[in-house]
């Protein structure tokens, strides 16, 4: 039934706790999170390392090994749930509704077989075709995510491509099924700005040519401002700040957010100090009370270090977790 | 490759020759000599002597030594003080059977270390582990004469399913292979689990499982390839350790190898005879590092012969 | 490229363990039967070392098969408990002068060796010729070094024997350089077996390694040998005496002993020599299984333990004494050999010629060896060292026991084990402080015993160290005495000088050798002097299935 | 400059980093030293605890022999106890002397441990010196020193420690030179290879660009780092040693009387294997268990150290 | 043009005023390939000149491979130089004893990217930060060494009380600023930056920035900078030189690189960078095509002419040697005809 809604979002995360039980302790990795990722559209999940935004990724076709653990929310796909799910049809989904690039593209192909091999393995391990077909699809596949001479490369291992080329090839394996969601973990951080603009050039316009919705994990906002449409920001474990990409710059709302953005070096010509959010993320284990940046926050009032603020709406599905904003309002 | 092969080659005659030598000059310094040993007790001293002389034991050691390796360049390794035969005839009439033995061997070790270290690896400290791990352990903590025993006695003797000795039946081979290869089953496995476990962690196999692959076929499939390229140069160690145990394990199983000449030798300071297996043995474990190293470049992409 | 490397690879493996099949059966085919061979009727026996020749002229230690394939001019038999007998072989009857120097001997006519050649009195010529050429390299010279003319052979100067005349083709005249009683006796050891001249000098240095080129006159011919795993003998049909009653005879090289007690209990060999195990003695009469399967014979032998009187304490015959008498010898053989022998104190054995069952027994006494250790000024004790050669697990347990024995009356007693070829070589030197170790009759005579170890070098050669010259002297002059009793006598009257006044080692004891035998095997004698080779393979011995 | 030490004055209340990559359990490992790895590996190892816990058991009666054995093991009673069949008195039995086969296990321990730990220590500090100076200095060195371990690697390990044992004769200190001949290569093959990829770290450079000396960079930047490898090669190694021994008391060149060592006791208790089983029975089960011990122990302790080993 | 002068003699070895000259400077790497391939050389760096004035900040940027790390450990004596010469303060460092050595590398220091990598994790704080004082023997007794190292922690912002701590106890800012500490502890005239931030976290990134640039004002540090970052370059550096492939591509003042890039490479690299401002995404982009040629077998001619679009044959034939348009110098044919366009 719920299929049948058609405004139902493609991908609802909804209160999403990923927990790592390690012998020092429950490691809260993810720790409530909500996203949302509407249907042909490009949504970005931002934050620093440890922040959970991988996790939160890695939640959702449920890659978190040992000792992770998901205890709690919803991942709903197309309004089927995710959580709790039989692994068969997780795996069913895996690489063919939803699929994943990472970061590491050297080290994310098994460098024992060809790239051909194992790009047509995603389609076989979900479409009865014959080997041949799969093959022409691969090669097809090659050429669309710009792989110059497919089908020579089809039988290249690895360690033969250079790593724009293998992050092409992770990209052809991602797409072999059309998948309706791509997971892009920060799929360009490993590689060099010449590249990392060709590879986000063709996600926009794999996007654009399939239809596919992308939620694209990364640290680096200019990434963020050249190619999202709806951004999250996550810090230790939880939203931050949600908003319309144009929203989230022109309108920063969330101290941690602005802090992050004005961290960036600018390019103005003055040589000034950089602004710097004082102090580091908190650790996992040892969660300060309230407010999870109130540490760190230079607004930060006696509530904040009691009371852990909700995310309050600030209008144009623009939402702040964050007490300035309880009230609609916003720091002076 | 057949370049890589001939520069390997060449690479280990220094090191063959080091090894000629190294066993050349230990045999030279012991004491007991081997030619009073060899002839009747009442023969004079100058015919001891003019026979020394004609053996070539008068010369400088290092001259006997470069006379030593000169011959065995062309296959000649002198005669067997104690047996009166071809040093190199010995050696060929026992060396198949020590092959036979060793490569019988390393099947069973294959078959007991290699599913052991995936099924361990697979059920990572479970109980399942431990106990795949325990067996497979247990052939290299065994005295290898003693586990022998302990089988001869238990299916030959009391049990009558097997010959106690003997290598010409596969019902004979059974045991022997079994106790050699047991003996380096748990290395195997040891090494089988620990690279699974690693390359388990790799990117890649997230990969693979993000590609909506069964458990199986990623374990299978794009693990184990990878876990076993370490484990296949673990076949040339094993040369070693298996020619090793070979000595023992030949003795108990009366199988006429090798192991059992070299024995014999050490014993009867049979200088001919053990410097040529011991030559011998370290040829074919130089061999077995070619081939491991071969097979190695066959197996992995990333070195593979362009 | 990547399947090319692959089929390269199967093609390499597949080579490697054809290569291996191949070999395995290349070497069989050297050695071994290419047909197949039936057991029924074949005696099967094993033992623990690799044999280095079957030429009964090189070897002092492996006589099994230079037994079986090779006939002697004269035979030794055991007719009763204990007593031997010299009868004829290819010597069909023989003449002895009265001064005991010429020995003519009548050879059996009609006698073929295995390859079809006519046996006559040029072989015997060649064969002792051949014992004695420095080149040969021979080790039984002592049985016929008696012959006059041998030594200058021996040494190089001659190159016919002076005193081995062929008065026609079956008559054979040897002359002695001085009397010696017990040269008979001596032509029946093995290292004296008759070859095919033609055969053996074409054969080389083959001969007695390469099955078909060891020819000689005997019950069996030599048919495979493949080294550290069986040699086999087959019976020669046309055996001048007649066939065996055996198909032959198979001997299984097995390098572990328990190995081996299992490969009999399992019915894979016919006898079991309890020597290999003698602490299993127990176990096989007492059990069952093995009542009526036991085959006892003793043993003319001795075990002892030597002095090396070169080293202090040991030059002082109050320390040998004392230590004489702090062993306990009977606790030895009960707990070692489960009592199945009889405590010596002297040289020769009972079952040997001249054997004295009436010398003054060596008592166990730990206060009158205390008390002789006092005397001679160690009344704390010393310490000394006993070496064994490695691998003798046996030897082992008797130098413990000594070392327990010995630390009642003080003296701390240091087990040293070296490889056997050092043990040799140190002792050959003079060198070995002190060890165990025992003896057999290869031939019936005292001289077998007393010129072996107290003639002098021989002494030095055992790492005695005898220093009595006189009696030295005396152990050869006895040998040219004629009147055998009067040979006995001296013999006796040496004995105990030798061990119990001069101390000159410790007597332990003789033992019964006990082979326990499969049901099949019927009629297994033990010879004379409690060998395991033994002529007797022929004799009587067949097999019930 | 001020703003930087309140920041870092802040940080010291949140003294986690999370690494670029979100791996919470690696990131986690990585945070403990060496010493409290295995003590969390122990804890967790149920196996490798008891398996130490065999070991010390082991050890204290080695040491403590002659408090713990009931007898003095070389104490013989052949005429009254020869062959005794365990009981109270005697828990496992008597040999063919007499003697207390319990005791003498006691005993035989010392021997059996030292030859595990002697030559191996021999061995790898030999082998350890070996490899980081191959490693380290390179070309020539390197050159001679990984000839010299080729040879020794070339060689079948048992045959040679048997030429060794044969050309010095058999003692306990000759085992220990023996073993130590043959083990130091793989040692120096394996630290070597160590050297090499620390030599490249950028810590040893960073001590380079300051002029730090060859053989002070050696001792004190790449051997500290090499210890997680040498404790498992250590441990993997010992009970290799104790298997050793007894190869080379099965040809009779092993351990001497009169002490005994296990695999000599297993040696000379295997002719009485179908009557008198625990002469052979209770050695072989002591090497078993000892052996296996040390091998869980040494899986453990790699286990344990392997996110340092990666480094 | 005053501008330019100035820019000129700072290309001038001769100008007093340069603390370190790097004149033709070649590297090249010979890989055995193991042994199944025949071996190769790897062109690092090619022929390679610049130089850095006492105080300045120089950024060198370029991508994976370009031979910027490999030219800052030239500097710094730990890769030998295949050709070319590197002064420092006048002298020549590869006619210097071994004595000569030491002393000079007082004066020049290194700051790694990896801040785990950089630190010996089996030795404390102490121990790292004072080891170049032990070495050269700065001070006579521990004493002085621990105040200098307390002071040094101070100075780079870490609690002196952690002093015998060890490098996991801490955060990779943290490592980095012990890092930066032991770069400082023997008064450095010149700091070889080899990527300080690239590792870290924004947040943490903007600290060490600062850290650096306060640094520098109080202890007159000289800089060579390298980094992948543009944005970081353009934050900290006075001039920047770009390489591609071994080679220089243009150098000049910072601004003006940024302002008005000649270069065709650095066009493109400026370009590529994302920008933290959703308005100025661009839908068509002007995109860098294929990939880095490899070092082994780099392309002839200009080492750039296979993904520039505006190459000639002269570009294919020819190598463009540095020459010096509006102010800066650049390594390109059509310079001219490309800021016309």
């Amino acid at each position: 039934m719920s299929e049948l809604q058609k405004n139902e979002e493609l991908l609802k995360i909804t209160d999403l706790k990923t927990h790592f039980f390690t012998h020092k302790g429950v490691v809260p990795a993810v720790d409530g999170v909500s996203i949302e990722i509407p249907r042909r559209q490009i949504v970005g999940v931002v934050g620093e390392s440890g922040c959970g935004k991988s996790v939160t990724a890695m939640s959702v076709l449920q890659l978190i090994s040992r000792p992770g653990k998901i205890v709690g929310g919803s991942i709903r796909l197309d309004g089927r749930e995710l959580v709790g799910a039989d692994i068969n049809e997780i795996r069913s989904i895996r690489g063919n509704k939803v699929s994943v690039i990472f970061q590491e593209p050297m080290t994310s192909l098994n460098p024992v077989y060809t790239v051909g091999r194992q790009v047509s393995e995603a389609i076989t391990a979900h479409q009865a075709v014959s080997q041949e077909e799969a093959r022409q699809r691969v090669v097809d596949m090659f050429k669309a995510v710009g792989i110059p001479e497919a089908e020579k490369r089809y039988k290249s291992y690895p360690h033969q491509l250079s790593g724009g080329l293998r992050q092409r090839v992770m990209i052809g394996m991602a797409m072999a099924c059309q998948p309706q969601l791509l997971i892009a973990d920060e799929p360009t951080t490993a590689l060099d700005v010449t590249i990392e603009a060709q590879i986000l050039h063709l996600m926009k316009q794999l996007e654009h040519d399939f239809g596919t919705s992308i939620m694209l994990i990364t640290h680096n906002l200019g990434v963020v401002a050249e190619v999202c449409d709806y951004v999250y920001v996550m810090y230790a474990g939880k939203i931050m700040e949600q908003a319309g990409i144009f929203d989230l710059f022109d309108h920063t709302a969330h101290p941690y957010t602005k802090g992050l953005l004005n961290s960036i070096p600018k390019p103005t010509a003055e040589k000034r100090r950089l602004y710097n959010i004082k102090g580091m993320v908190p650790n996992l284990l040892r969660l300060p009370k309230g407010c999870r940046f109130s540490p760190r926050c230079e607004y930060a009032r006696p509530e904040c270090f009691e009371h852990e603020p909700e995310l309050y709406d600030a209008g144009n599905q623009h939402l702040v977790r964050c007490f300035l904003y309880k009230n609609g309002g916003g720091p002076a | 490759m057949a370049r890589y092969i001939l520069k390997r080659v060449l690479i280990s005659i220094p090191v063959l020759i080091g090894v000629v030598f190294v066993i050349f000059f230990m045999l030279n310094v012991v004491p007991g000599d081997p030619v009073t040993l060899m002839m009747g007790e009442h023969i004079k001293p100058d015919l001891i002597e003019a026979f020394r002389e004609r053996m070539g034991l008068d010369d400088p050691f290092i001259v006997q030594f470069f006379n030593y390796l000169k011959n065995a360049v062309q296959g000649d390794f002198g005669m067997s003080y104690k047996l009166n035969r071809e040093v190199s005839g010995l050696i060929f009439q026992a060396f198949p059977h020590t092959l036979k033995l060793t490569l019988w061997a390393a099947l069973v070790a294959w078959i007991i270390g290699i599913p052991a270290g995936i099924l361990s690896a697979v059920k990572q400290n479970t109980l399942v582990d431990r106990g795949f791990m325990t067996f497979s352990l247990m052939g290299v903590s065994m005295p290898v004469f003693w586990a022998g025993l302990l089988l001869q006695y238990v299916f030959a003797y009391k049990l009558g399913w097997l010959p106690v000795t003997g290598y010409k039946t596969w019902q004979a081979m059974i045991m022997p292979s079994l106790v050699l290869g047991w003996s380096s089953a748990g290395t195997i496995a040891r090494l089988t689990r620990s690279n699974l476990l690693e390359i388990m962690k790799n990117d890649f196999i997230r990969t693979a499982r993000a590609k909506g692959l069964k458990e199986g076929t990623v374990v299978v499939g794009h693990a184990l390839k990878n876990a076993m390229l370490p484990v296949v140069t673990m076949m040339a160690i094993q040369v070693s350790s298996l020619l090793g145990g070979a000595v023992m394990t030949e003795s108990i199983f009366g199988i006429p190898g090798l192991g059992r000449v070299a024995v014999s030798a050490i014993g009867d300071r049979d200088m001919p005879l053990l410097q040529g297996t011991i030559i011998f043995t370290t040829m074919l474990i130089i061999a077995g590092n070619l081939i491991a190293d071969l097979l190695y470049s066959v197996l992995d992409p990333r070195i593979r012969v362009e | 490229m990547n399947r090319k490397y692959l089929a390269l690879l199967l093609v390499l493996v597949l080579g490697v363990s054809t290569l291996a099949g191949c070999g395995a059966k290349a070497a069989g085919a050297e050695g071994a039967p290419a047909e197949k061979i039936s057991y029924d009727n074949i005696m099967r026996l094993g033992e623990v070392t690799e044999v280095d020749t079957c030429d009964g002229q090189m070897t002092t230690e492996y006589y099994d098969i230079p037994f079986m394939i090779f006939d002697r001019l004269v035979e030794a038999t055991s007719v009763g408990e204990g007593i031997s007998e010299i009868i004829p072989g290819l010597a069909k009857s023989w003449d002895i002068s009265d001064d005991g120097l010429v020995y003519t001997f009548h050879l059996q006519q009609g006698v073929k060796f295995h390859n079809g050649k006519d046996f006559t009195a040029e072989d015997v010529k060649y064969t002792f010729e051949r014992m004695l050429l420095p080149e040969t390299g021979a080790k039984n010279q002592d049985f016929i070094s008696p012959i006059k003319g041998s030594q200058a052979m021996m040494d190089g100067a001659a190159k016919e024997l002076e005193g081995l005349e062929i008065v026609d083709d079956f008559t054979v005249k040897m002359t002695l350089e001085q009397p010696f009683g017990a040269f008979l006796a001596s032509l029946a050891t093995p290292g004296c077996g008759i070859y095919d001249k033609e055969t053996t000098m074409e054969a080389g240095k083959d001969f007695g390694l390469i099955p078909e080129k060891t020819i000689g006159t005997g019950p069996y011919y030599f048919k495979s040998w493949v080294l550290n795993d069986e040699k086999l003998i087959l019976k020669n049909d046309s055996y001048w005496r007649g066939a065996p009653a055996l198909d032959g005879i198979s001997w299984k090289t097995v390098a572990d002993a328990d190995t081996m007690r299992m490969m009999f209990e399992s019915g894979e060999l016919d006898v079991f020599d309890c020597d290999y195990a003698p602490t299993q003695i127990g176990y096989f009469m007492s059990n069952d299984k093995y009542k009526g399967n036991t085959v006892i014979g003793n043993r003319v032998g001795i075990y002892y333990y030597t002095f090396n009187q070169s080293i202090e304490p040991f030059d002082d015959v109050r320390v040998r004494k004392a230590l004489q008498m702090a062993i306990d010898r009977q606790s030895i053989l009960d707990n070692l050999f489960d009592g199945r022998g009889q405590v010596l104190s002297g040289i020769m054995p009972p079952g040997l010629v001249g054997y004295n069952p009436n010398l003054p027994e060596i008592k166990y006494d730990l206060d009158a060896a205390k008390a002789l250790l006092a005397e001679a000024g160690y009344p704390d004790g010393f310490e000394m060292t006993i070496t064994q050669s490695t691998n003798s697990p046996d030897t082992l347990s008797r130098n413990e026991m000594v070392q327990a024995q010995l630390a009642k009356i003080g003296v701390k007693v240091t087990i040293e084990q070296v490889d056997e070829a050092t043990w040799y070589a140190v002792r050959a030197d003079g060198e070995l402080p002190m060890y165990t170790t025992s003896w057999s009759a290869d031939f019936n005579d005292p001289d077998n015993f007393l010129y072996t170890f107290f003639a002098p070098g021989n002494t030095q050669k055992r790492s005695f160290n005898f220093k009595n010259e006189a009696l030295s002297n005396r152990v050869v002059a006895a040998r040219a005495i004629t009147d055998n009793d009067a040979r006995m006598a001296e013999y006796q009257a040496l004995e105990k000088a030798i061990i119990q006044d001069e101390a000159a080692w410790i007597p332990l004891f003789c033992k019964q050798h006990i082979f326990i035998t499969s049901n099949r095997l019927k009629g297994f004698r033990v010879s004379w002097n409690g060998w395991t080779s033994t002529w007797h393979y022929y004799d009587g011995l067949h097999i019930e299935n | 400059m001020q703003e930087a030490i309140q920041a870092a004055e802040f940080a010291e209340e949140t003294t986690r980093f999370m690494p670029p990559r979100e791996d919470v359990e690696a990131e986690l490992l990585d945070d403990t030293s060496i010493w409290s790895s295995l003590k969390s590996m122990l804890k967790n190892n149920k196996l490798a605890a008891l398996s130490l816990a065999v070991i010390v058991i082991v050890i204290l009666m080695a040491v403590f022999a002659p408090i713990v054995a009931p007898y003095d093991p070389n104490f013989q009673d052949a005429d009254n106890l020869r062959f005794a069949a365990p009981s109270m008195a005697h828990w496992l039995g008597c040999d063919e002397l007499g003697r207390d086969v319990f005791s003498r296990l006691i005993y035989g321990a010392r021997v059996s441990l030292v030859i595990g730990l002697v030559p191996t220590l021999i061995a790898m500090t030999i082998g350890t010196v070996m490899g980081l100076m191959s490693g380290y200095m390179g070309k020539k060195v390197d050159f001679i020193i990984m000839r010299f371990a080729d040879i020794v690697l070339a060689f079948p390990s048992l045959l040679l420690a048997m030429v060794v044992m044969y050309t010095l004769g058999a003692s306990l200190v000759n085992i220990f030179i023996a073993l130590s001949i043959v083990k130091w290569a793989g040692t120096a093959r394996i630290v070597r290879a160590q050297t090499l990829s620390l030599k490249e770290k950028e810590f040893v450079e960073a001590a380079k660009a300051v002029g730090v000396k060859k053989w002070i960079i050696m001792m004190r930047h790449i051997l500290p780092n090499c210890i997680p490898n040498l404790i498992v090669l250590f441990s993997l190694n010992i009970p290799d040693s104790i298997m050793s021994e007894s190869s080379l008391s099965f040809l009779g060149i092993g351990a001497v009387p009169p002490s005994t060592s296990w695999g000599l006791m297993v040696y000379r208790g295997k002719q009485y294997l179908f009557n008198y089983p625990w002469l052979t029975l209770a050695p072989g089960v002591a090497i078993l268990i000892l052996v296996l011990a040390f091998n869980f122990l040494g899986d453990g302790v790699r286990d344990a150290l392997d996110p340092y080993l990666k480094d | 043009m005053t501008q330019a002068l100035l820019e000129k003699n700072a290309e001038n070895p001769a100008v007093k005023g340069d603390l370190l000259e790097v004149d033709h400077v070649v590297k090249e790497f010979k890989v055995s390939g193991g042994f199944r391939k025949s071996s190769a050389v790897v062109h690092a760096v090619s022929d390679v000149s610049f130089s850095i004035r006492e105080g300045e900040t120089l950024a060198m940027v370029g991508e994976s491979g370009c031979g910027k790390s490999t030219m800052g450990r030239l500097i710094l004596q730990l890769l030998e130089l295949t050709s070319g010469t590197i002064r420092f303060e006048g002298r020549d460092l590869g006619e210097l004893s071994g004595e000569e050595l030491r002393h000079i590398r007082k004066k020049m220091q290194i700051i790694f990217q990896d801040p785990y990598a950089s630190l010996n994790p089996r030795m404390n704080v102490f121990q790292i930060i004072s080891e170049p004082l032990t070495t050269h023997r700065v001070y006579a007794t521990q004493k002085e060494t621990e105040e200098r190292v307390r002071e040094l922690m101070r100075i780079v912002g870490i609690r002196p009380e952690f002093i015998n701590r060890y490098p996991h106890q801490f955060s990779g800012g943290q490592r980095q600023r012990i890092g930066i500490a032991r770069a400082l502890a023997l008064n450095p005239k010149l700091v070889v930056c080899d990527e300080p931030v690239s590792a870290l976290d924004v947040s943490i990134q903007a600290q060490i920035l600062n850290l650096l640039h306060d640094l520098q004002k109080e202890m007159q540090l000289t800089y060579l900078f390298i980094s992948h970052d543009l944005g970081v370059v353009r934050y900290i550096s006075d001039r920047v030189c770009v390489m591609f492939l071994g080679k220089l591509c243009e150098i000049g003042q910072t601004e003006d690189i940024f302002k008005d890039p000649l270069h065709p490479y650095t066009q493109f690299l400026l370009a590529a960078v994302p920008k933290p401002d959703p308005h100025l995404r661009r839908e068509k982009k002007a995109l860098l095509k294929g990939e880095m040629p490899s070092p082994v077998n780099p392309p002839s001619g200009c080492r750039f002419h296979t993904r520039c679009p505006y190459a000639t044959d002269r570009c294919i034939q020819e190598e463009p040697q540095m020459r010096e348009v509006r102010g800066r110098r650049v390594a390109c044919h059509n310079v001219e005809c490309l800021t016309i366009q």
